[in-house]
């Protein structure tokens, strides 16, 4: 009989294998090697495949996510938050929101979560080619933008002007704040915002949209949104008054996934699945915010 | 269900669900019916779309008031006062219909001479609806030849309950509404098998078949037919049970099978003393519930899907549930539990099926009289009264005459709510049920589905008011009765009227019956739920 | 396996359907088209009555209490127990202070058989369920 | 070529039982309640097979059941070794070579939909593969529609050119026979190795399948335009009226989705067995439910019941035209009579192709 009961009765060891690799519902694991501590909520988790092979196989491009599992509590998408270029495997930045990153939240180093991914469509690295980038990022939505980040740093032939404005709601809350001298050494016009003002900040305080006032655009510029929904709605609609084409701001969604592969419909968004035909959107191909 | 049984003869609902679709007006009162019954919405959706008109009695903006007609917004607990003044309104407009008071009701003077001493404005005032209101619902509810009325727990839930059903009793009796096809009044009963479960006598004053304890002709039938002596002094009622308290120490032993009521009663600190008080108590269930935490010996149970037997719904229609699936484990059906211990006390029972028990039913209770498991193999069910093996079932009630003979006129008085808003606790409570959820949420709170829809035990409150007090959607509250206080997210929602409060009794975490009174209506017993005083402030915690 | 018809084990209404079963499991449910009351459709929880039937929170063993925690027992030590106890409590301080909780989830048949095992085992009319509840 | 015959409807049943043999059969019957159902046949002799009354189910829970577990996981508190902290053991579903007769056509047009969902994209789902891999199709096409059906305005009935292994057409008392063509090489092959039963098919036969295929098309009670809708909703036509008329109806039963042949959205979700083992679960779920598009943190893009119930639809309508050329509402009508609020297919084509008529006539949107 093919239909395997309870997990005591033991299968086939090939067929195993083969149901395994061809499954797309079933995680595999990583085993935590790090954990970075952004801020009260979020966390950074430096994650490597248990399997040597799948690991020294695994490769992910910026803007692609990872299906997350913990047991008893289900799964969620994760976007990837280190360079492409790193050895040995990747970073998921998980900010606790719900009974899953809850949990993830109690891991320590040496622990197993499960994985699956890559998926998604990532950020179009050819059309980014010479091309001032211009990142605006809200929290933790500077998470998805830091792997494109560190990849173009690393380029700067390639690439052109960098710059990012990154707004939070308190200096404590900026993520990968270990980051910014060495971005800034390596060429990224960094300039950082705050909501609300504290002690010791003396950076400049208001919305990440009143930082874009500076700022001039060309035909040569690709700008890179991403944060609270609200933010990344006002910032396009900033962009687009300042002269941008909608085709070059370029987003990341966040949606309810089940599958990630495009099957379980909980992520349509009009005729568009943000896990395969997304999550990375121009504001050109994004709805109209009224009728989601 | 007293207030039918003395006014009509029989307490169950008089029509079945689908005549309601052939209504010309129905009148729903105190039923969220979207939510707690959505089968019977969709009568009245269909009813509507076929151009019956809809009255709606409920102090809350509901879903399916938002669709009537007429909507009586009325404040908690003045139902009779409505309703005398819309029987004024009949009357003064010669509304009435002569001749089924005549051929079929008694002591209609006396229900006359309370009507004529009705104030119109004054009811308009105790009831917060307009006088034009109150006449033109009167109208169309007289004027149609085929007016239904369904009610559910938003009538009976008060001290008052009784009359507020006998109220709507006089109402169908005055216009001549009940009695036939398509027209009656339809209490619409709440859980899975309540009806089944009165009919069976689980009573404290009533042998199955609503036969009366009291009656020493029924104590002898039953002493006959099952070979023992049967105690005649009445019973206790759930309430008197589970809040016996320690000084007036009502009970030693308590065997509760497949119930809650340490969230589904009211005041419940004082059922959590009375549970702990006891010196044994035995639940049977197939979740450790909140109850069954307390217990000295819990039994696991077999749920609807493990098990054969009959179930009567709302309609009293009763039908066979077929067993799908073993119990897990050790658990077993409850009807074998009960044999187990009956015959280790020294009465043997030892039925070979569920067949057999209904057979003995069917001998016992006159209206289960024909139901045999056989003839509901390859039927959804027979209605009852169902006298014998050849007999049809039965639609509608009262055909011909009432189950008692006359309808009998039970003219009633405004009984004000026991515990009014004050300046201490400024908000009336109301409470009720989640669409997604089911009473103390046993059941539905493990499934994954209707959890995710619904978790958290919320607290609806108008805009207005939360202004006022300075609260926002979704923040934490406490909410304050004269018995304790209870968590809950607040939930702004203009469904409710200023000053009014709704929440349910689904999570533990947000036990509402702690608020609740435990004040009951002298006659069915039923607890008044759907109104205390509260007050609301932010929760710290 | 055939599907299994089946009663809504939720309100009133009493929703006719008909249970899927799958190796020993139910794995679905869907609503009878010739009910009277369901005519073909359920409500959100009719639709998802099978969700909790194999939740790992049932209870699948007896349970006594010892040193005030719920244990582990066999079905025979614990109906004795059941029967020991009450027949104690009715000894000592008479029938009428045993009382009985019945319920609107079990089915007719098992109300009928409490009703009788209260009123002649135990002795008393003390048993209620939740109506008025 | 394709090759046709006549089965004489006595020889039906005697056909069935060698298929049986071969296949597990899965066919419409009849109950003793009156409701007629697609179900697993194992005993021919004591079931009524009903080939007159609209199936009330589809096939959709045969290759996509309601709730089925993807896989087990052990979860070791004390591990021996890091890999088995945390491991998954596949629970695949038998693949039983079955035998579907008796089919309508809009059944088996969404099984065609499904398996484009579940199979035709990049990652393919073995779960569906498994129950799906050998299944066989006997279709019969429908003489006379019934209450709610239109797909002759869906365009995949009440008869189909494609997509079956044979197709029966009922040639009508007199003839008391049913036309049947082979679509594929199963089909054929059953023609071929039990050719005993089947005669070859004369030019009058033809004639009566056509009369057949016409009458049918004058039998449809409802009149659905929808590929008007499509038009109207591709030119951006935003139903509002309708959409809030419907949102103040719909009470979130799910229902349409649950029986509809085509809903294929799901849920994954874990339960627990113990502490240290549960199974991954997958089940159905709808687009209507405010949970299905909820996010961790609370927030839900789509948090309006009007803007799931236009979701629902558009997606029927809009955005599947966008993406496969054709709606993927078959038009089984299954949806229409169901729904507690009256919030079905019917009306809302119904609204939009009335609003687009007044649109022409007066130059103005809905």
């Amino acid at each position: 009989m093919e239909y395997d009961t309870y997990p005591s009765c033991s299968l086939d060891a090939r067929r195993q294998a083969q149901a395994g690799r061809d499954n797309i519902y079933l995680p595999d694991q990583a085993i935590i090697r790090n954990i970075i501590r952004e801020n009260s909520l979020v966390n950074t988790y430096e994650l490597t495949l248990v399997d040597e092979l799948a690991n020294h196989r695994f490769s992910f491009q910026p803007g692609q996510f990872m299906m997350i599992s913990m047991p008893h509590l289900g799964e969620a998408p994760i976007s990837f938050s280190s360079s492409p270029d790193g050895e040995d495997g990747f970073s998921l930045t998980i900010r606790n929101s719900g009974r899953l990153t809850a949990a993830v939240q109690q891991l320590r180093a040496g622990d197993i979560i499960g994985v699956r991914g890559p998926y998604g469509r990532p950020f179009p690295a050819d059309r980014l080619e010479g091309k001032n980038l211009l990142f605006v990022a809200g929290g933790i939505g500077l998470a998805p933008l830091r792997p494109l980040i560190e990849y173009w740093l690393s380029r700067p032939d390639e690439a052109g002007n960098l710059t990012m404005f990154y707004g939070s709601r308190t200096p404590e809350e900026f993520c990968f704040n270990r980051d910014f001298s060495r971005w800034e050494q390596n060429g990224l016009n960094l300039r950082l915002t705050v909501d609300q003002t504290a002690e010791e900040w003396d950076g400049s305080v208001g919305l990440v949209t009143s930082l874009l006032d500076g700022y001039t655009i060309d035909d040569e510029t690709m700008a890179l949104v991403c944060g609270p929904g609200i933010m990344i709605r006002f910032v396009f609609k900033q962009l687009q008054a300042m002269g941008m084409k909608a085709e070059n701001i370029i987003t990341t969604l966040e949606r309810h996934m089940k599958c990630g592969v495009g099957i379980c419909g909980h992520c349509h968004m009009e005729e568009k699945l943000v896990c395969i035909d997304g999550p990375v959107f121009t504001a050109a191909e994004l709805p109209d915010p009224d009728n989601p | 269900m007293a207030g039918l049984a003395t006014t009509f003869g029989s307490g169950a609902m008089t029509n079945t669900i689908n005549e309601l679709e052939e209504a010309q007006v129905i009148l729903v009162s105190g039923s969220n019916t979207t939510v707690t019954h959505p089968q019977v919405a969709r009568r009245i959706f269909d009813a509507v779309d076929r151009g019956a008109k809809l009255i709606v009695i409920d102090p809350r903006k509901t879903k399916i008031a938002r669709h009537a007609h007429i909507h009586l917004q009325i404040r908690p607990g003045t139902d009779i006062p409505l309703l005398n003044a819309i029987m004024r309104c009949i009357l003064d407009e010669n509304l009435i219909d002569d001749l089924f008071i005549e051929m079929r009701t008694e002591n209609y003077l006396a229900m006359c001479d309370l009507l004529l001493r009705v104030d119109l404005n004054q009811a308009a005032e105790i009831t917060g609806v307009a006088a034009d209101d109150i006449a033109q619902a009167a109208r169309m509810y007289a004027r149609a030849q085929r007016s239904t009325i369904c009610y559910c727990l938003g009538v009976t839930q008060h001290t008052c309950g009784t009359a507020n059903v006998k109220s709507y009793a006089n109402l169908a009796m005055l216009t001549g509404h009940v009695e036939q096809e398509f027209t009656g009044v339809d209490p619409l009963r709440g859980q899975y098998n309540v009806q089944g479960a009165c009919d069976m006598g689980a009573l404290p004053g009533g042998f199955p078949g609503y036969q009366a304890v009291a009656d020493p002709e029924n104590r002898k039938k039953f002493e006959e037919a099952w070979g023992c002596t049967l105690p005649e002094n009445p019973g206790l009622t759930v309430i008197e049970m589970t809040h016996g308290g320690p000084d007036e120490k009502r009970l030693q032993a308590m065997f509760i099978m497949g119930e809650n009521p340490m969230l589904s009663d009211p005041v419940l600190d004082r059922v959590r003393t009375s549970l702990q008080g006891l010196d044994f108590l035995v639940v049977s269930d197939i979740f450790l519930t909140e109850t069954a935490e307390l217990a000295d010996v819990v039994l696991p149970a077999a749920c609807f899907a493990e098990k054969t037997g009959t179930v009567t719904n709302s309609e009293r229609r009763v039908q066979l549930s077929h067993k799908a699936v073993d119990p897990p484990g050790e658990a077993r059906a409850d009807g074998w539990i009960i044999q187990e211990i009956s015959t280790r006390m020294g009465y043997p029972m030892q039925y070979e099926s569920p067949r057999e028990i209904m057979e003995e039913i069917c001998l016992l209770t006159p209206i289960y009289g024909g139901i045999y498991h056989d003839r509901l193999h390859a039927s959804w069910g027979l209605q009852w009264p169902c006298l014998d093996r050849n007999h049809p079932g039965t639609p509608f009630l009262h055909k011909y005459n009432f189950t008692r003979g006359f309808g009998r006129f039970e003219p009633e008085q405004h009984v004000p709510p026991v515990e009014p808003a004050d300046n201490e606790f400024p908000f009336v409570l109301i409470t009720g049920r989640r669409y997604h959820q089911y009473h103390t949420g046993t059941m539905t709170r493990r499934s994954v589905t209707l959890t995710r829809e619904r978790d958290t035990s919320l607290l609806d409150m108008h805009p207005e008011d939360a202004k006022e007090l300075g609260l926002a959607d979704g923040c934490r509250i406490r909410v304050r009765s004269r018995r304790g206080s209870v968590p809950f997210t607040l939930h702004l929602s203009t469904q409710m009227d200023r000053g009014e409060l709704f929440s349910d009794f689904h999570f533990h975490e947000s036990p509402t019956n702690i608020l609740t009174l435990a004040d009951s209506d002298p006659e069915a017993k039923c607890p008044e739920y759907k109104c205390c005083a509260v007050a609301v402030e932010v929760d710290h915690d | 396996m055939p599907d299994i018809p089946s009663i809504c084990c939720y309100c009133g209404c009493g929703c006719g359907l008909y249970l899927h079963v799958e190796h020993g499991r139910v794995t679905g449910v869907s609503p009878s088209r010739s009910h009277p009351v369901s005519r073909n459709n359920l409500c959100v929880k009719g639709w998802h009555v099978h969700e909790y039937i194999h939740h790992s929170d049932r209870l699948t063993r007896p349970l006594i209490r010892q040193h005030d925690r719920l244990r582990p027992a066999s079905w025979d030590d614990a109906l004795d127990l059941i029967a020991e106890k009450l027949t104690a409590v009715k000894e000592q301080y008479g029938s009428d202070r045993i009382g009985v909780l019945s319920s609107a989830k079990c089915s007719n048949e098992e109300n009928y058989l409490l009703q009788k095992f209260t009123r002649i085992s135990l002795g008393t009319n003390n048993i209620d369920h939740c109506a008025r509840l | 070529m394709i090759e046709t015959q006549t089965l004489h409807k006595d020889y039906l049943r005697p056909l069935l039982r060698k298929l049986g043999k071969q296949y597990r059969l899965v066919g419409p019957v009849r109950n003793r309640f009156g409701d007629t159902l697609y179900i697993e046949i194992t005993d021919l002799d004591r079931v009524d097979i009903d080939l007159k009354h609209q199936p009330q189910n589809s096939l959709k829970s045969f290759f996509f059941p309601q709730t089925e577990p993807l896989a087990s996981y052990i979860v070791d508190t004390e591990p021996l070794s890091p890999t088995q902290l945390y491991s998954f053991h596949p629970l695949l579903p038998e693949n039983r070579p079955t035998l579907y007769f008796g089919v309508r056509s809009c059944d088996l047009f969404a099984v065609l939909y499904m398996d484009m969902i579940f199979l035709g994209g990049k990652h393919r789902d073995i779960y569906y593969e498994q129950r799906r891999r050998g299944a066989v199709f006997i279709t019969l096409g429908c003489n006379e529609p019934f209450a709610n059906c239109f797909c002759n305005a869906t365009r995949n009935g009440p008869f189909l050119e494609f997509g079956f292994d044979l197709q029966l057409t009922d040639l009508g008392p007199a003839r008391n026979s049913y036309f049947v063509e082979a679509g594929k090489a199963n089909g054929v092959k059953i023609v071929r190795k039990w050719a005993r039963f089947f005669t070859v098919s004369t030019k009058e036969d033809r004639r009566f399948q056509y009369q057949a295929a016409l009458e049918a098309r004058g039998l449809f009670k409802q009149l659905v335009h929808v590929d008007l809708a499509c038009q109207e909703l591709e030119k951006g036509c935003e139903p509002e009226d309708v959409l809030t008329d419907f949102s103040q109806r719909c009470q979130d039963c799910g229902g349409c989705a649950f029986i509809c042949p085509t809903c294929t959205c799901f849920s994954i979700t874990d339960q627990a067995r113990d502490q240290g083992s549960g199974e991954r679960i997958r089940s159905w779920d709808g687009c209507t439910f405010a949970g299905f598009t909820r996010m961790a943190g609370g927030h839900n893009p789509i948090d309006m019941r009007r803007h799931r119930i236009r979701k629902r639809f558009f997606h029927k309508l809009k955005h599947d035209v966008q993406k496969h050329g054709r709606p993927s509402c078959v038009g089984c009508g299954r949806c229409v009579d169901m729904c507690f609020g009256g919030v079905d297919i019917i009306r809302f084509i119904n609204a939009i192709t009335e609003a687009g008529d007044l649109g022409r006539g007066k130059k103005r949107g809905v």
